[in-house]
């Protein structure tokens, strides 16, 4: 936990060095995040997804990342041209940014500084103003009023979202996002098992503050065509999607950091569980063997040579992976971040069943969700949740009975609501 | 210079938005246009603007011999050809005074709720897209697909299968008909209550749909709606039943109608319909009488000089063909008189007041076709 | 280190600046603009005070000024729908009447 | 100088630059982009300044609330029309001289403090004003004028809510 002014003498090469790892990653994961789902929603809809560039379209992410870069780059007449250009850069250098404040391991981070978790919610919740720019700068319906409603879902939703964390820093009693995830492993229990309401409102909250299904009125394609980005295509276009699946991974993080143990393998304090470290093995293992699986299952023949060829490169890089993790130094080094992608890959897998599940909200509908259940719960969830702590601390109550007493009382309260509601 | 379209609410006491939804739009069904007057994204008021995919349809009609028109009308409502194909043909069967025997009338029976199904599987993947939930629709095509295999096999067309002859049938059904329609009626109960599971009960389906839309009995009579819209509305109306035709009153079946005349009635409705015909074909398959499949009724039809109306229960309402003969081998005046141009009628009434969202949820459950609209 | 006259002299200038909008755009919107401007130069001030004195009541005011700012953006913009609605104008000079 | 210096003076340059764009730009979007430049640019210094809480307090409060407020707000009213009209008013030199003059007085009392103002800042490591203490001394010492301000923010809601009520 530093302040930002000794960030600021620590040798610039070695920050350069991180920023490039996390945002290389990051991007790998966000193209392949939107092949996962591509993959995901098609096995949900009983269909087969990509399969044609690379084996089972493993490369997919990249011929359509070329595509997009080679297509037509069309402003439209009456455009605000300036604004049109800057819209998307803001939201995709608001989504990347905020991945700096976020602990990956232990000690793999870009930055940790006092106000973490503060900086993190400060810098999304610069995207908007892409959003809200964006559609403005088209000048055209469909993108304004997706842009209008945009913006009121995110800023309604935003409330939610902040008194969902303030219960987290509340136990933890730090804003650092390490400092968050020590506090967890200290305290011996994930704050999702603590405050699981909150937990609920910020997983809710985050599937609206990224737009996704069931609130993915933004995008409504079947109402506004496209949403705020309509009228945007090939490059500018890519970076709207590439802020939308970033955003995903942020928010997942953070619900990852924040309630599920960030980078902490489950049960971190359970000396007889120490098994579980060999799992980055075991997924590695099966990768691999899966792999070759295939590898002798796929058709032969010429034209699928490369297609075999990448497969079985790709089950040999995995085998490989698993045999250098059983060499202990690397297994130890591997946890933090295995735990922690596993966790957030949960997470974008939940996002991504929702998109295959469920319908989608009207907007009144959306805001009065919002504003009459999911405000008022969060509210009263961050007052139960600080009489639970009082309670604790003052009278000597027990920390997790307290907590748990405080977490039925808001459901309680949650219950009411709902019935006020309906 | 970006020039802010205006969005101006008359929350704000100026003017309102015309927002223009289609000709090309995702969820018009085609290319329907609607001209909305929006206040913010409230309806004020709706002016639909059709004929963009107008072709003439009847004029045609007139210039064509009896049996050369039959390919045309499967272009009407091009995803239920079949249920049109029944239609012609019956009503110049009517006109011509012969009847179809009763294999062909017990085949026509089983493809034409078949085609039933198919139309309403289409209805409701899309309009389970237009709300937004995205999996029903790719269910429903394989279900779809199933029934289009059958037609397939059995006339070598899929979507515009001109299935049925003036006067019966032209092929006899093939070997393994019936094994293929059971087999498809063996699973197709436990998909529907797949769909259902999916949407039926789902908080976020009935909020979008329940009380979305309402359209009173009164009103659907007077606008002349008919089919789901009718039903769902509570009006037990059927043709099927009111004036059979084809073979329907050998088998049991109910007409399901809805409640309150809302979105969400409609689409139970139409569930209830799947189920229903489903049930028409089980019976009609197992009592299929043998005999010939087409009456004798001349190569060159000359019907008598007059007129006849013959309508049919299609998928999406009451399906009529108005002919007037002058004795000589082409009708001289042949009119149409088709559901979705009728239903569409109540769009308007339905969606004031409600907001942009709802509309799209409107025109998904009147199931409109545009080429039928547009003839 | 910056001496702490290098930001008043910084906050000085956006202090001007944000006066100027103030006084002589017919804009609402761009005098509220301006009026955040001159707001900030203020906190930027409170800041730097804090700073140089060691000390967190500058902070606390800034925080008070935000919430001002806030609650004055709110107000404010809330006026300006309603005077939008019944004039169609959003310009200062046409504000002219105490009454309408 | 170093590079601490160096970030205060670009900072500062972006700042009143894009402040100076802000009271010239005709079409009141690119007014509110620049407008949120400067803040950038302020919470930035505001970092440099040790205030990180205060960094996030103006970008989460300013940028994400009262910005998207502004913009919001611009998309709502129609401005094509006044994008065309003049846009500065009749009092624009008198207006203009008076600012001068003010800075003008800026300018002499930054200079008669000069001295003092040049001082090292006081025990810049013996308090580092975090999170922590901002919270004791907001909750502690300022209790009263903490909860006159929320009282003031419910006052504006309410009064924001009702003037944009339709009627």
């Amino acid at each position: 936990m530093t302040t930002l002014l000794e960030i600021l003498d620590q040798p610039l090469v070695l920050a350069l060095i991180r920023v490039l790892i996390v945002f290389t990653a990051l991007s790998l994961i966000v193209a392949y995040l939107v092949y996962a789902e591509r993959k995901i929603l098609a096995h949900i809809q009983v269909r087969l997804g990509p399969m044609r560039v690379g084996p089972h379209g493993l490369l997919q992410p990249i011929a359509d990342g070329l595509k997009l870069l080679l297509k037509e780059d069309i402003i439209p007449e009456g455009a605000d041209r300036a604004v049109f250009w800057l819209a998307p850069a803001i939201t995709v250098l608001a989504s990347f940014t905020a991945f700096s404040l976020i602990p990956f391991a232990d000690n793999f981070y870009v930055t940790d500084v006092n106000v973490g978790l503060l900086f993190v919610i400060a810098i999304s919740s610069l995207g908007v103003l892409g959003i809200i720019l964006g559609g403005w700068a088209s000048n055209s319906h469909y993108p304004l009023l997706g842009a209008l409603r945009s913006t009121a879902q995110l800023v309604s939703y935003e409330v939610a979202l902040s008194f969902a964390l303030i219960s987290a820093i509340l136990l933890a009693g730090t804003l650092s996002m390490n400092g968050i995830v020590k506090a967890q492993l200290q305290q011996g229990v994930w704050f999702a098992f603590m405050q699981p309401v909150a937990f609920f409102i910020l997983f809710v909250a985050a599937i609206a503050e990224t737009n996704r299904n069931p609130f993915d009125l933004p995008e409504a394609e079947s109402e506004l065509v496209a949403g705020f980005h309509t009228e945007y295509s090939g490059f500018r276009f890519s970076l709207f999607f590439l802020a939308e699946y970033a955003a995903m991974v942020l928010v997942s993080s953070i619900a990852v950091t924040l309630f599920l143990g960030g980078w902490l393998r489950p049960f971190p304090n359970v000396e007889w569980l120490g098994f579980l470290r060999f799992a980055p093995v075991v997924v590695f293992g099966a990768a691999g063997t899966w792999c070759f699986l295939r590898f002798f299952r796929f058709p032969t023949g010429r034209e699928w040579f490369w297609q075999r060829l990448m497969l079985f490169a790709l089950g040999a890089g995995a085998a490989a992976a698993a045999l250098g993790l059983l060499y202990p130094p690397v297994l130890v080094a591997s946890q933090g971040a295995f735990w922690f992608l596993a966790k957030v890959f949960l997470f974008l897998y939940a996002f991504i069943w929702f998109r295959g599940t469920f319908p989608r909200y009207r907007f009144d509908q959306l805001m009065r969700l919002g504003w009459h259940f999911m405000i008022p719960l969060a509210i009263v969830n961050v007052i139960f949740c600080g009489v639970g702590l009082v309670l604790s601390w003052e009278l000597g109550w027990n920390r997790s009975l307290s907590l748990l007493l405080a977490s039925g009382a808001t459901l309680l309260v949650a219950a009411w609501l709902a019935r006020e509601r309906s | 210079m970006g020039q802010t379209p205006s969005v101006s609410t008359t929350i704000l006491g100026a003017d309102e938005v015309i927002l223009n939804m289609g000709p090309q739009h995702p969820s018009t069904h085609g290319v329907l246009r609607v001209k909305l007057k929006l206040d913010g994204e409230k309806v004020i008021s709706s002016e639909c603007i059709i004929g963009y995919l107008h072709r003439g349809v009847e004029k045609i009609g007139e210039t064509r011999t009896y049996a050369q028109f039959a390919p045309y009308v499967d272009r009407t409502d091009y995803v239920a050809a079949v249920s049109n194909g029944l239609g012609y043909c019956e009503a110049v069967e009517k006109l011509l005074g012969a009847e179809a025997p009763p294999r062909a009338r017990w085949v026509r029976t089983i493809l034409t709720e078949l085609q039933r199904i198919a139309s309403h599987l289409l209805w409701l993947g899309t309009h389970a897209l237009d709300i937004g939930a995205m999996t029903p629709v790719f269910y429903c095509f394989r279900e779809r697909e199933e029934i289009l295999k059958i037609f397939e096999k059995y006339c070598g067309a899929r979507l515009t299968t001109h299935a049925f002859r003036i006067g019966g049938l032209l092929y006899e059904t093939y070997d393994g008909f019936e094994e293929d329609v059971k087999k498809f009626c063996h699973d197709f109960l436990s998909r529907v209550d797949e769909y259902e599971e999916l949407l039926t009960e789902n908080r976020i389906w009935i909020q979008r749909t329940r009380g979305v839309g309402i359209l009173t009995a009164d009103d659907a009579i007077a606008m002349g709606a008919s089919g789901p819209v009718l039903r769902g509305s509570g009006v037990k109306w059927d043709i099927r039943r009111a004036f059979p035709y084809a073979a329907y009153d050998q088998f049991e079946f109910d007409i399901p109608v809805g409640e309150n005349g809302d979105t969400y009635d409609r689409y139970l409705v139409r569930m209830q319909e799947m189920r229903q015909s489903h049930r028409i074909v089980l019976q009609a398959i197992d009592s299929i009488p043998s005999g010939p499949i087409a009456a004798r009724i001349g190569k060159v039809l000359k019907p008598p000089p007059g007129e006849v109306y013959h309508s049919i229960e299609a998928p999406k309402g009451e399906l009529g063909y108005y002919i007037v003969s002058d004795g000589s081998t082409q009708p001289y005046r042949l009119r149409i008189r088709p559901p979705s141009f009728v239903n569409l009628q109540v769009l308007d009434q339905m969606i004031r007041g409600l907001l942009i969202a709802d509309v799209v949820a409107v025109i998904g459950t009147l199931d409109i076709v545009l080429g039928e609209v547009d003839r | 280190m910056v001496p702490t006259w290098h930001y008043l002299a910084l906050a000085a200038a956006l202090f001007t600046v944000g006066v100027i909008g103030v006084l002589t755009r017919r804009n609402i919107i761009i005098i509220f603009m301006s009026l955040e401007l001159i707001l900030n130069a203020v906190n930027i001030n409170l800041i730097a005070f804090a700073r140089h004195w060691g000390s967190v009541d500058g902070h606390i005011f800034a925080i008070f000024i935000i919430t001002v700012a806030a609650a004055e953006a709110a107000v404010g913009l809330g006026i300006l729908i309603a005077f939008f609605r019944n004039r169609d104008t959003v310009n200062a000079d046409e504000i002219d009447l105490l009454k309408w | 100088m170093t590079f601490y210096e160096v970030t205060f003076y670009v900072l500062a340059v972006v700042a009143l630059l894009s402040a100076i764009l802000v009271i010239t730009c005709r079409n009141p979007v690119h007014s509110a982009i620049f407008l949120v430049l400067t803040l950038l640019s302020v919470a930035l210094i505001f970092l440099q300044l040790q205030a990180e809480f205060m960094a996030a307090v103006q970008i989460i409060v300013y940028i994400g609330g009262i910005m998207v407020l502004f913009l919001f707000v611009i998309m709502l009213v129609n401005l094509d029309v006044a994008v065309r009209q003049a846009p500065y008013n009749r009092q624009r030199w008198i207006a203009g001289f008076a600012a001068l003059v003010l800075l003008a007085e800026f300018t002499l009392f930054i200079y008669q403090g000069r001295d003092w103002a040049k001082l090292p800042p006081a025990a810049a490591e013996a308090v580092q004003p975090n999170t922590e203490l901002i919270g004791r001394a907001l909750f502690q010492n300022y209790i009263l004028p903490f909860e006159v301000a929320s009282l003031l923010l419910l006052v504006a809601m309410v009064g924001a809510v009702l003037m944009a009520k339709q009627r």
